[in-house]
């Protein structure tokens, strides 16, 4: 657990076998490198993942923010974000375990994609599951894990998103747990899941430290991620945690607005860190959106990825305790933040990773920028400082129908003209 | 509530439901399915029609223990608005021979009452953000007369705050052993039994079944040896699966699914499914006591398991 | 020139100046590195490209063909496709010499995305030409352009491809030749595109060179590459045409047949190495998909890229004296060589590196695996020796529609069920 | 053919025609647009509206110097079938007081008579493929009378075989010169001109324009110095353009766009189409002959162009 509340492992009796089984695996293979697991898995994330990715000078926001802003790429990771560090960690972990199939849940797809390639690279039966209503929303990435070999579940119950295939992938594990290990897509779940996420995940803070001293000569001023379930933000954070001096901004999304709507179980954003309450879900006791009764309620982000109503048991732990400022910034910002990247530095980014930048511009912009903004000008606007570095979690390619839906719908002052897209 | 449980020689109201109608015939409905008017007429009649003990379902939105049968009877109830308040309400309400337990989630323990002031009770600083706890849940359990709990989502290990509340207020809190729970931990559990040891009859979640798994046998040959009531579930849905079971040495059966499924097919004709849970209450009452007969003809030399 | 023949400039004489200058500016830049180009060039690349890109051991198909795979991933580069080494160096080489705007033409996207990027890395107003056809079938490229700021403006005449594109941005860059620089997109056009072109991309062949010393000890027996205009196929090549053991393949496309319909003006394949004549075609001396009387013919191939009717002049000069092996695959082959790789190795290849993918399986797979196959074991099957090494020049998330219709209606022995994509 | 020149004190039968009726116009069609029936009335109405050279086009499916008239005039001609042979059997057919040249893109000239037997004849060993080579075309283009070459993407310095071949056989290879064509280049290109200097009037692709640019006066000051006949085209579409044209220094105007833009509006009407290039091409001739009028009024001082 993480400080005296958060974590644990609240699940079936039938699983807690197989948890500490995986405790166990974590511990010999993860913590202490036996049989070169830990070698194996950064030789493999080298030659099959593209690891290290860039840190990379970003010029012109430097220029407009008037401070040394900097780029962590996972961008360019196999499979387009930083999905591929854990997927390939679990499946090796697993494949080390003497486990015989692999079994995940996914929302967007990103991490059932990245399951099924880390799964095809490895040689490992995989069944992915997937809410019908995310499968027709996302169908290249249906096509991509049935390429990669992968069998795609559809679930039906519910609303047929995220939360739904995850219980449907716990029903599943409770099954078949014996010689099965569910690859859990974020630093989420039960212990020790949100370590061993973590652990894989650190690579890119681990990187970024290496890269920030060479580049600049010193750790950064500030580090910005964005966060969903919090395994890019914890991947970018662990590195730094214990730099006091370094701050760390956990961006989430604000969606349309940040209050929930209890009678209808829906809230319009997935603002876990800055306005959810402690609670249970999905085998862990963290920050969750729900209803005063513990009902969970359906969160809502332009970005599926961020789309969820619990988050890292681990970050709420750190921002309970101050370490984490949790930030967050709303659809439209999402969206100016996706068209700024992709205008003035070419890197077109995931709409994930555009909340983080949504953030940079607000915190760093100057008055005149953000003027037409509805936000006042962030209170953390001074603690930015001089030296700063933002995670681009992942690529925006799979975003381009939803950003050009969205963008119609709205005045955005960083969007190009629409009505050229026509073209 | 069960106000008409006598005074007994057990630990529990719920262990002297098990032992002393032995075989017992455990039941399980889902609260506010399809409305907790509903609920009430049902759980009556699976009260005549012989339960020894009914445990009531309070919905909670991620069911992750259950099928897709009692899945959709959450879903149901919580589309009908039950609330954790409704539920007390109705248990207040109800009048049973048999105890009743609360089977829900352990989030939904922990938010009960969580809107009230801050609670500092268990010591702690009281936190600008109040932490959940799970002491008004149990309070207001015991309150309304139930005599146990089972939190599908709550192993042993987690189990410590809730389990000293339950113990304050004279509570069963009612573990489950699982096909994979084995070792230590099973001793461990099984030293802890409160009540009586849910036994999973198989991995996997809760739902009707056609027959009764090659697990159940095996898990109930491991626990022989344990001196605890003995309570089968997960997939039980036949008079002839509880005669099997109670064959192989369980001391009661307990069957949900299969009572979902007839308050699910008879949508609002409420009274033609209260008399088929009856009807079905006693045919698998029925079904354990002869496979408790069984037992009695054969002596110590329990019948080879049917392989299914 | 490469040889006596291939090569030359043979543009209008409005143009002959900006070649020359080009000339002047590639000798200085490219060759002496004056003012630090190259530096900033292999600096860039690493930063904003992410190079260098792994070669990794494919093990699966190591095991396959029962001898040592490599693939080179420039499917990790920035954008997906090698495409960016030429167009982030065209459009710095445009900023050293002072250029104002950048053109350059597309046909299935690629290019144009790439030099989209780069020049909104650099910000370099940036136009790209696109026939209507190639938009409409490539809408997602169309986005990526607009969003990183480009304007592209649609071409109209002929069928509306690439060819069409090539002739307009010729237009354009024949009025604006001035103050305009034209990134053509592979080792084709006048002098000195073709070595300009084949010097950005040869970071390809370079880094090959050390990273499979490193790995396996020595040079690769055998090196292959897609070849459409030949800019993969010429970075890959370069480091290695000194290298007399090597050998070189070029997969070019065979698309559903190598005759020419000449009375139609259709070829449907692009196998202009392999059976190609000698003329010229957007500047250039070489090898021509064209009719006896010299009228270019319309080329076709599954994959866009490849889907060319010229060929870089210095391919056809390799070629001719012997040192490149012109192969081609067709359609159906390089279907297969991608499922087969989507499968096997958890990387899902751009369908023209899917042509190299197939050929691998033609000349090293065993007679069993092959067949079903229309074509007979190839001759060169024991030449391709024990350590082989294939680029996998882009990834194939662009060409997920493409796979699926033209999966859907074949028998391929590589490819998944086609029923289960509709989950 | 045009077997109506006289001999004549100049190098060639193209710049007699320029120095002989200076100022000179000199005309532009795509063969075989919409038909090569069609093209030999065409040409005979120019011929008969006072053109002293007319421009024929052999169509080549990517002419990257054409802008869009006459590249849809090029599409139309290719569309219809028109080949090479088929070029060459219509210019066998004309007889026009105008001489003719070809105008045609490199490809078309290396591929002519590709589909014979090899030919060693430029001493090269022969090779298992045939190399395409310029010859048998000048050959060809000589035998059925035409005077000269224009080839819009063979610059200087790849003209080498073409200019061999056609000094051979007696033909003018006529260079273009660009705005941006200048120093030492300029000088070279102006010392080998053949026939002519097709002054190229500003960037960029043919195609009718509404005015005439300050680049055609700058070009023709630049030029002002080389005793050659240059004739200025890429944009002239009118007789007043025509008129400024020669006054700014210019031996002859060349008018293509304009002309396949009446063909294009006419369609299958082929009468009145020819009407109107006659008439046209009058027009043309008759604004160059009120240009150099207005020179020889003005004596040496020409007067100030017009700035677009």
């Amino acid at each position: 657990t993480f400080g005296d509340d958060y974590g644990g492992q609240y699940v079936p009796e039938a699983l807690m076998p197989a948890l500490q089984e995986l405790e166990d695996a974590y511990e010999r293979y993860v913590l202490e490198n036996e049989d070169g697991f830990m070698d194996e898995f950064h030789e493999r994330m080298r030659d099959f993942g593209g690891r290290p990715t860039p840190l990379q000078r970003a010029d012109r926001l430097s220029e407009r923010y008037d401070r040394e802003i900097y780029l962590k790429r996972e961008d360019l990771l196999h499979g387009g974000a930083h999905k591929l560090n854990n997927a390939l960690g679990q499946v090796l972990l697993a494949k080390y375990m003497g486990k015989e199939r692999i079994i995940a849940e996914t929302g967007a797809g990103q991490h059932g994609t990245a399951t099924a390639m880390a799964a095809a690279h490895l040689d490992m039966p995989c069944e992915i599951y997937m809410g019908r209503t995310d499968i027709n929303r996302q169908r290249p990435n249906v096509y991509r894990m049935r390429m990669n070999g992968a069998e795609v579940n559809p679930v039906t119950a519910g609303s047929g998103t995220l939360k739904e295939a995850i219980n449907e992938t716990m029903r599943d594990w409770a099954t078949t747990v014996e010689h099965t290990h569910y690859v859990i897509g974020s630093i989420v779940g039960p212990h020790p899941f949100p370590k061993l996420v973590r652990d894989f995940q650190s690579v890119i803070g681990d990187e970024i430290r290496e890269q920030i001293r060479e580049e600049a000569g010193r750790l950064p001023d500030s580090v910005v991620a964005c966060a969903g379930g919090g395994s890019n933000t914890m991947g970018t954070f662990h590195a730094f945690v214990r730099d006091d001096d370094v701050d760390l901004y956990a961006v989430e999304a604000g969606g349309s607005s940040l209050e929930i709507d209890a009678e209808e179980g829906l809230a319009p954003n997935s603002a876990t860190l800055s306005t959810g309450t402690d609670g249970v879900l999905h085998g862990a006791m963290t920050k969750l959106l729900q209803s005063e009764e513990g009902q969970i309620v359906e969160s809502h982000s332009v970005s599926a990825g961020l789309d969820y109503a619990g988050v890292g048991p681990e970050l709420a732990h750190l921002v309970e305790t101050g370490r984490v400022t949790p930030v967050n910034v709303d659809d439209d910002a999402a969206l100016n933040g996706f068209h700024r990247l992709s205008n003035l530095e070419g890197i077109i980014p995931a709409l994930e990773s555009s909340h983080a930048l949504g953030y940079l511009e607000r915190a760093a912009g100057t008055a005149a920028d953000t003027s037409s903004g509805q936000r006042p000008r962030d209170e953390h606007t001074d603690e930015l400082g001089d030296l700063v570095v933002v995670n681009v979690s992942g690529r925006g390619d799979k975003d381009l129908e939803t950003v050009l839906e969205e963008t119609e719908k709205r005045d955005l002052e960083a969007a190009p003209d629409v009505e050229v897209f026509d073209a | 509530m069960s106000d008409a449980v006598t005074e007994n020689e057990y630990d529990s109201d719920v262990e002297a439901a098990i032992r002393e109608n032995h075989p017992a015939l455990i039941t399980y409905i889902t609260a506010g399915d399809p409305s907790l008017e509903d609920t009430k007429e049902y759980v009556e009649a699976l009260d005549r029609g012989g339960s020894d003990l009914i445990e009531l379902g309070l919905p909670f939105s991620e069911p992750i223990a259950e099928g897709p049968t009692i899945q959709a009877a959450i879903n149901r109830a919580l589309a009908a608005g039950t609330t954790p308040e409704g539920f007390f309400e109705l248990v207040d309400d109800l009048e049973t021979e048999a105890p009743l337990l609360v089977m829900t989630y352990y989030n939904m323990i922990l938010q009960y009452g969580g809107s009230e002031a801050p609670r500092a009770s268990d010591g702690r600083a009281a936190k600008p953000r109040d932490k959940p706890e799970v002491r008004p849940f149990v309070e207001r359990a015991a309150g309304a007369g139930l005599s146990g709990i089972i939190v599908p989502d709550l192993p042993a290990e987690e189990a410590g705050p809730l389990r000293a509340a339950c113990d304050d207020h004279g509570l069963d809190l009612v573990f489950i052993i699982a096909p994979t729970t084995e070792g230590q931990r099973l001793d461990d559990i099984m030293s802890q039994v409160s009540g009586f040891a849910y036994v999973q009859a198989r991995l996997g979640t809760t739902g009707a079944r056609a027959n009764v798994s090659s697990a159940t046998h095996e898990s109930l040959a491991r626990l022989e040896e344990y001196d605890v009531p003995k309570a089968v579930g997960f997939g039980v849905s036949e008079g002839d699966h509880a005669a099997e079971i109670v064959e192989a040495g369980a001391d009661g059966v307990i069957v949900g699914s299969a009572l979902v499924d007839i308050i699910a097919e008879h949508g609002s004709d409420t009274g033609a499914a209260a008399e088929r849970l009856e009807a079905k209450a006693a045919e698998l009452k029925r079904g354990a006591r002869r496979g408790a007969d069984s037992l009695t003809v054969d002596g110590e030399d329990a019948p080879e398991p049917e392989q299914p």
